[in-house]
């Protein structure tokens, strides 16, 4: 049975998000798949369009990875319409669930929390200072992995966010906002721990820190979410301590769930939830960069 | 080149049937009432913002704001809507009252302060987005049910299509602002201004009237812009529209209006939001561009439309003779 | 000359130590230096640090805004010279092959608008749109969207290392400016540019060629451009074309702007722009330092632009002009004087 | 005339400063119903900055406007139109991008139901400018129609909104004979329906044909206001300068001319001049005579490579010579000082300074700049040979009269040291001083070796200085006379009889 299946991805945003593509890619080629793929450049109203496009063409599914979580009830309902399955992709959205087949996700919000979880157990009771590195202000994904870690964080009144600011998601922007909390909190010597929205930032945020004649992984603790292969060197290293791993291959379990839903009509549970698997200096960190380097991060 | 004007606007609308036609060729399906419908549809609110960027182009000005007033719109309704109990409709009006004079003000900044547009409306789009992020973040939906009574207003063609309110409402700007533009004094005085702004100034043009009503044109629509982007997604998000400008800018352009001013017709603009709709279906439906062929594509596209224009306007005015005057003498 | 050229970068002197007060205000400890295993470190060496893409940027789109001209593409020629760079180290060749490549990729993307714009005539917004939009692309080509690292000393320490202990990206910019500022001024550069972007028709008819001027103009902005895109490569040790110079290309327009240069063209100051370059990262550097959520990091910037750009537009220039005159004796006295000129020349 | 009526337009006191400029002081001018009242000046005298201080283009700086006994304030043109003050102001001030009959109607357009009724416009405008003497398409683009026909237009559309008064800025600067006729009698009609005209120009016989009184300005002062009937020419010429003007240079005695400079064959560019030959020597004046549109600003471009001409061979001092662009005729020592100064010669916002030494430098190239003694001892040498009144040589060129632009943009030119100098009608809009010095200088450079083409609408000054000159019409050359064959009235008759010939 060869399907033809439209993917809506976001963009190119990002290491993580060309990994995702590739992975989907190389996936649907294994399992004989037409992949027809629209890169939306980072636009809600490109994704519709796409959508669009793909009910014009007669597809037999679609994969999509919503830039943000509202303004999909039409176009998914004309989706339904047109008998079209829709697999939701790295993040839900706020439909009703009837339009969609089923949404294969991590919870962001879990892995703000498993990070300030790693903190909280880290520290243990010891004051602790918390400088934050924030995604592209707006994102859905900042908004939940912020409030996971605030979650997490609670109860541990020893730990304390101090300062908290927009990285842009990029490693240049994470070095460059990290050097300017460095030089506000006394040279950095204030600041007990990093926490930041991606990997990216962080790898940006070690090398700032290294300039400022710190060790990073010891003077400054640092967690963050991704799981890239850059950072797992970086925690190999010594020079970062943790990251939460979100997985690029959220197709695999959706083309699973399509296959099925193809053969006999088989319904999958509305949410295929991703591990969030923390990777810390315990872990064999040189077997999962070996694993992931050439998955196109 | 100056002996037609027209022509641009002709070249566009050929460049649109001979592309159409090619991509019809290649993808058959492209022929669908879906595809004309989603055409509208899909493109209604960019259309509307490049109506109000011809005003302000056709001036010589340009307005760099629209897409970030478009984003604060929308975070305005949702906000709204979500934490008062007001109808959309005032909404609506409320929203259209703010963007208006912001355009109005950026225009009086313009005119006043003798500041160039493309930086005032620079700062402009920093401190719309910026207010939008101050009013929310996260994306905020709309769950009004008038939203969904707008929403269910449309005509299912043979075919599939969704012929949607927002197109017509887009359909309708093209036409309000082509008799502004073309039998109103207002829209006379666009073109003088755009001619030369010295100039319309000494021919008793109210320079700073037009200048002000132009920028409030393009900031009302491109709240109006905002309006039928929020039908369009139900919710309003502060990160959303970043640089419909440049698309808006882009599609005006192609459409035959010259960047410099005071030629071109918002017909041609029309037609310039369809062909780069028309370039994003064709890439949906070849499906085979990775995240960067699409962008390399897309500017490859512009360029041959821009090319394809050049070389027609030459080619059909390098044989037009200049005009022939008889000065008949006394 | 000395006292012209102060003259003509005062306000923009001015508005800098405004805003480099505003920061000392909020942060005591901004004008601080430090030594940090042989590297200078501060808030002031930070901006002076940060700024340097956009000032890199700033000083080719001065020469490019003087032909009347714009380039939306820097950002985009970022992208791919820093890919470029990237790309040649890791296959292998060192940081001078590197370097040159992302050059001659700069000064490609130069030729390639300066050719649409002189030759094809193409208007400067639109020509430049379309490598905006493409060049990303090949970036990312060059990438495969990914993050292209490297540990290549020679590159990274283009970005992130220090000469004399101050960081090589200062270096970088001031010797860039001075170089230029010095061919443009000590030739007859400077003023065929100034000719062209005033009046194309007459600097032609004047014997002045347009055509290979302009190209040049914007061979110089790629090649800064390139300067830009290896600094920030070498800077976070690898190519990330998504991002890298994402709308910097406002920055260094505004940058030119907030230098007092016209965007009509014409008479232009690369000092100002720099220092232009410099307020904007000052800017930057208060909106980190004030601590305020990140919500209002636009709104912030917006409003200091605005009064920034109010204070320097011509209407507020002239009526402070007349002000001083009026409240002075200046313009009487000229008066009494010409008009005894004038009772000389009666018959 | 009735002097004892109250003026209809009474400015006293007007000042205006520019910044290291005084342009106005206490300026006085009262216009009465029915006069034609000519403003008189050098260049540079204040003249067009009166005239914007009345219509609100300036805001002054001192002085009141009374209108009919009653202070007016204008902000803006648009208020001085509202009062009936029709302006045209120096250089055409129209809009290209419109029709002619949009720029006829621009802000009164016929309205029909709220909306612009374009037909009757048109309709309107054809009617108008018939009055004219122009039969033309109205709904045609204004840049399609050559700067006599847009002239005339902007003339057309200022008496439409002059209900009391009409101030012309040199409108006849670019009109030749019958058109300025044309517009004489117009302006007569209006002043007997009882308007007030004030008519700016340098042709003094202009000035004694159609005006009744003349108001003389020197360095932004009033000098005097005179009834016409009662001075000489003389007088008044004296009053503008502030000095006797020497008289008028004869016509010399050409001489042998000397080795041949440039000779062309054929040489023609398809739809703007037909094919001609024409030789040049060296210490000769070789005068371009001709109607408007005649070809004659077509030729002087194509020689000098700024509309290349596209058939046709030339030859320089015998060894064949190719001219793409300006930059090569500039190579080899060609100079062309353009017929439109403000878009194809000045470069506005540079200092007049910078302005005279840019051909020299665009020739030297990019990196051999020229040295700032030089270029000091260039500007000065200049300012003070041509007389060109500045307040310092930083001055952007646009601030300068337009008498003293054309003089900078000659000083430019002749900083090149051309072999030969091709010069586009070099006295439009000079005074009358200038305009003897100007010819001097020519009659002086063909004297020390130069070669000359100048081609200009004035006989006179042909006449003056030409060795030879070429006749031509419709784009091609119908004629040449030589020694004592040139005369005014032969010129007209040359042109006249290709005339009768074609028609
Ligand atoms: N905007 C300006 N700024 C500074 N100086 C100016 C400006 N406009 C005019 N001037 C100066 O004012 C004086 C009067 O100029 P104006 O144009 O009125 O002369 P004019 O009598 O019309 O001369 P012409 O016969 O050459 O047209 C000149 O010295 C000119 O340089
Ligand atoms: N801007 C223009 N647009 C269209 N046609 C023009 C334009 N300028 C000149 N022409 C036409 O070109 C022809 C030659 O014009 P040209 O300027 O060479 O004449 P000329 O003899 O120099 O007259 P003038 O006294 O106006 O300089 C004429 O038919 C004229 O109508
Ligand atoms: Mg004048
Ligand atoms: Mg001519």
């Amino acid at each position: 049975a060869n399907e033809t299946v439209g993917f809506s991805q976001i963009g190119s945003e990002s290491g993580w998000r060309a990994a995702e593509t590739s992975v989907t890619k190389a996936d649907a080629k294994e399992r004989g798949i037409t992949l027809k793929f629209a890169d939306a450049q980072q636009k809600q109203e490109n994704q519709i369009k796409a959508i669009r496009g793909f009910i014009a063409q007669g597809v037999d599914a679609i994969l999509l990875a919503p830039v943000v979580a509202t303004g999909w009830d039409e176009v998914l309902g004309e989706a339904k319409d047109a008998d079209i399955p829709v697999v939701l992709m790295d993040r839900k959205v706020d439909a009703p669930d009837d339009l969609y087949l089923t949404a294969v996700t991590s919870d962001t919000v879990h892995e703000g929390e498993v990070a300030g979880d790693w903190l909280k157990k880290a520290e243990d009771g010891k004051p602790c200072n918390v400088v934050e590195l924030q995604g592209t202000t707006g994102a859905s994904v900042t908004i939940d992995r912020k409030k996971g870690f605030a979650d997490a964080i609670a109860d541990a009144p020893n730990i304390k966010i101090i300062r908290s600011q927009t990285g842009d998601f990029t490693r240049s922007q994470g070095k460059i906002v990290m050097e300017s909390f460095l030089k506000a909190e006394n040279g950095g010597k204030d600041i007990c721990a990093l926490y930041a929205h991606n990997d990216d930032m962080a790898l940006g945020a070690i090398q700032a820190i290294k300039e400022a004649g710190l060790k990073p992984g010891e003077d400054i603790k640092i967690v963050s979410v991704d799981s890239v292969p850059d950072m797992h060197l970086a925690i190999a290293h010594g020079q970062s301590n943790a990251t939460v791993e979100l997985t690029p291959d959220m197709a695999g379990p959706a083309f699973t769930a399509l296959e099925a839903y193809w053969k006999d009509g088989t319904m999958p549970p509305k949410w295929i939830q991703t591990k969030s698997t923390l990777y810390t200096q315990d872990s064999d960190n040189m077997a999962a960069y070996e694993r992931k380097k050439d998955l196109g991060y | 080149m100056r002996h037609s004007t027209r022509l641009p606007l002709y070249i566009t609308i050929v460049t649109f049937f001979v592309a159409y036609a090619a991509c019809i060729f290649q993808f058959p399906n492209m022929l669908s009432s879906r595809v004309v419908a989603n055409l509208l549809t899909d493109n209604a609110f960019l259309g509307i913002t490049a109506v109000g960027m011809t005003f302000v182009i056709l001036s010589g000005g340009i307005d760099l704001s629209v897409g970030s007033v478009i984003a604060f719109t929308g975070v305005f309704l949702a906000v709204i809507l979500r934490d008062t109990s007001i109808h959309p409709l005032a909404a609506f009006a409320i929203v259209l009252v703010i963007t208006t004079v912001f355009g109005a003000a950026m225009g009086a900044i313009i005119y006043y302060l003798e500041m160039p547009p493309f930086i005032v409306t620079l700062a402009g789009m920093f401190l719309m987005r910026g207010l939008a992020y101050v009013l929310s973040t996260e994306s905020v939906p709309i769950t009004h049910e008038f939203y969904g009574w707008l929403q269910s207003l449309y005509w299912k063609a043979p075919g599939g299509g969704r012929f949607r309110i927002t197109g017509l409402l887009m359909v309708l700007s093209f036409v309000a602002a082509a008799i502004a533009l073309h039998r109103t004094r207002f829209g006379r005085n666009v073109y003088a201004l755009g001619g030369s702004a010295q100039t319309a100034q000494l021919m008793g043009v109210p320079c700073a009237r037009t200048t002000i009503s132009i920028y409030a044109v393009s900031g009302g629509l491109a709240g109006l812009a905002g309006i039928v982007y929020s039908l369009y997604t139900s919710a309003g998000y502060s990160l959303a529209t970043v640089g419909t400008e440049l698309d808006a800018i882009a599609a005006v352009v192609i459409g035959g209006t010259l960047l410099s001013g005071g030629s071109g017709f918002v017909a041609g603009t029309f037609f310039g939001i369809m062909i780069m709709g028309l370039i994003q279906t064709y890439i949906v439906f070849d499906g085979t561009l990775s995240s960067w062929w699409t962008k390399i594509v897309i500017g490859g596209l512009l360029f041959t439309f821009i090319m394809l224009q050049k070389g027609l306007a030459w080619a059909t005015t390098a044989r037009i003779p200049r005009a022939n005057v008889s000065a008949a003498r006394s | 000359m000395i006292r012209a050229t102060i003259r003509r970068i005062l306000p923009q002197l001015v508005i800098l130590a405004l805003v480099l007060g505003l920061n000392f205000a909020m942060f005591p400890g901004f004008f601080h230096l430090e030594m940090h295993n042989g590297r200078l470190f501060g808030n002031i060496i930070d901006v002076l640090n940060r700024g340097a893409p956009v000032a890199l940027l700033s000083v080719g789109m001065t020469l490019v805004i003087a032909t009347r001209g714009i380039d939306l593409s820097v950002g985009a020629v970022m992208a791919i010279t820093g890919a470029v760079a990237a790309s040649v180290v890791t296959e292998g060749g060192s940081w001078i092959m590197a370097l040159l490549a992302a050059l001659g990729a700069g000064a490609l993307c130069g030729i390639w608008n300066g050719f649409l714009v002189a030759v094809l005539r193409i208007q400067p917004i639109v020509a430049t749109l379309v490598l905006m939009v493409a060049g990303r692309g090949i970036a990312q080509l060059l990438t495969k969207g990914a993050i292209l690292t490297f540990n290549d000393p020679g590159l990274i320490r283009l970005g992130g290392g220090t000469i004399l202990s101050v960081p090589t990206p200062i270096w970088i910019w001031v010797t860039l400016a001075v170089v230029v500022g010095l061919v443009v001024r000590r030739t007859a550069l400077g003023l065929l540019i100034e000719a062209t972007g005033i009046n194309e028709r007459s600097a032609r008819l004047a014997g002045i060629n347009a055509k290979v001027l302009l190209i040049a103009v914007y061979l110089v902005t790629g090649l800064c451009a390139a300067l830009a895109g290896i600094v920030v490569t070498g800077d976070i040790r690898g190519a990330d074309a998504n991002n890298a110079g994402l709308w910097m290309e406002l920055d260094a327009i505004l940058a030119v702007v907030i230098g007092g240069n016209s965007l009509l063209g014409g008479r232009f100051s690369i000092t100002a722009s720099l220092l232009g370059a410099l307020i904007i990262q000052s800017v930057n550097s208060a909106i980190l330092l004030s601590g305020m959520p990140v919500e209002f990091n636009l709104v912030i910037k917006a409003i200091i632009i605005i009064a920034i750009l109010v204070i320097q537009s011509p209407r507020v220039k002239h009526s402070i002009y007349l002000l001083r005159a009026s409240s002075g004796p200046v313009l009487a006295r000229r008066a009494v004087a010409a008009k005894g000129a004038v009772g000389e020349d009666h018959p | 005339m009735a002097v004892d009526t109250p003026p209809v337009l009474h400015a006293t006191g007007i000042s205006k400063f520019f910044p290291g400029v005084i342009a106005l002081d206490d300026v006085e001018l009262a216009l009465y119903p029915g006069e034609v009242h000519a403003l008189l000046g050098e260049n540079g005298a204040g003249k067009s900055t009166l005239i914007k201080c009345l219509t609100g283009a300036y805001s002054r700086d001192g002085g009141t406007i009374l209108l009919d006994g009653k202070p007016i304030d204008p902000r803006d043109p648009l208020s001085s139109q509202a009062a009936g003050i029709g302006t045209v102001y120096q250089e055409v001030n129209l809009l290209p991008n419109l029709s002619v009959a949009e720029n006829l109607y621009l802000g009164r357009q016929p309205r029909r139901f709220g909306m612009i009724d374009h037909r009757r416009m048109v309709r309107d405008a054809r009617a108008v400018l018939a009055e004219y003497g122009l039969d033309l398409d109205p709904a045609r683009l204004l840049s399609s129609y050559s700067i006599a026909i847009q002239q005339i237009v902007a003339i057309a559309r200022a008496v439409e909104l002059s209900g009391k008064v009409l101030i012309l800025d040199e409108p006849t600067a670019s009109l030749d004979r019958d058109e300025v006729q044309l517009m004489f009698s117009v302006i007569r009609r209006l002043k007997a329906r009882g308007l007030a005209v004030v008519f700016i120009t340098h042709f003094l016989d202009q000035v004694l044909e159609l005006c009744d009184r003349a108001t003389i300005l020197r360095n932004g002062c009033v000098v005097g206001t005179r009834r016409l009937e009662s001075v000489s020419q003389t007088e008044i010429v004296t009053m503008m300068l502030g000095r006797q003007l020497e008289a008028a240079t004869k016509h010399h005695d050409a001489g042998p001319p000397g080795k041949l400079l440039l000779s062309l064959r054929g040489f023609a560019r398809r739809g703007a001049i037909e094919p001609f030959n024409l030789d040049i020597h060296e210490g000769e004046v070789v005068g371009l005579a001709g109607l408007l549109g005649s070809g004659r600003s077509e030729t002087c471009n194509a020689i000098f490579g700024a509309q290349a001409a596209d058939r046709g061979t030339a030859e320089l001092r015998g060894a064949p010579l190719q001219i793409p662009n300006p930059r090569a005729a500039i190579r080899h020592r060609f100079a062309l000082c353009p017929e439109d100064r403000k878009t194809e010669g000045i470069v506005g916002d540079l200092s007049v300074r910078e302005n005279i030494i840019l051909s020299l430098q665009a020739r030297q190239g990019w990196f051999r700049p020229l040295p700032r003694a030089r270029i000091e001892e260039i500007a000065q040498g200049y300012v003070k040979a041509l007389d060109i009144r500045l307040a310092n040589l930083d001055t952007p060129i646009r601030l300068l009269s337009g008498g003293n632009q054309q003089k900078a943009l000659l000083a430019r030119w002749l900083a090149t040291e051309p072999d030969f100098l091709i010069l586009d009608e070099p006295t439009r809009g000079i005074d009358v001083g200038a305009h003897a010095e100007i010819i001097a200088l020519i009659e002086r450079l063909r004297a020390q070796g130069m070669a000359l083409l100048v081609a200009s609408s004035e006989m006179e000054e042909l006449v003056a200085y030409s060795s030879r000159i070429v006749v031509m019409r419709d784009r091609r050359q119908v004629g040449e006379l030589r020694g004592e064959a040139i005369s005014p009235t032969s010129i007209i008759r040359a042109i006249a009889a290709e005339e009768e010939a074609v028609a």
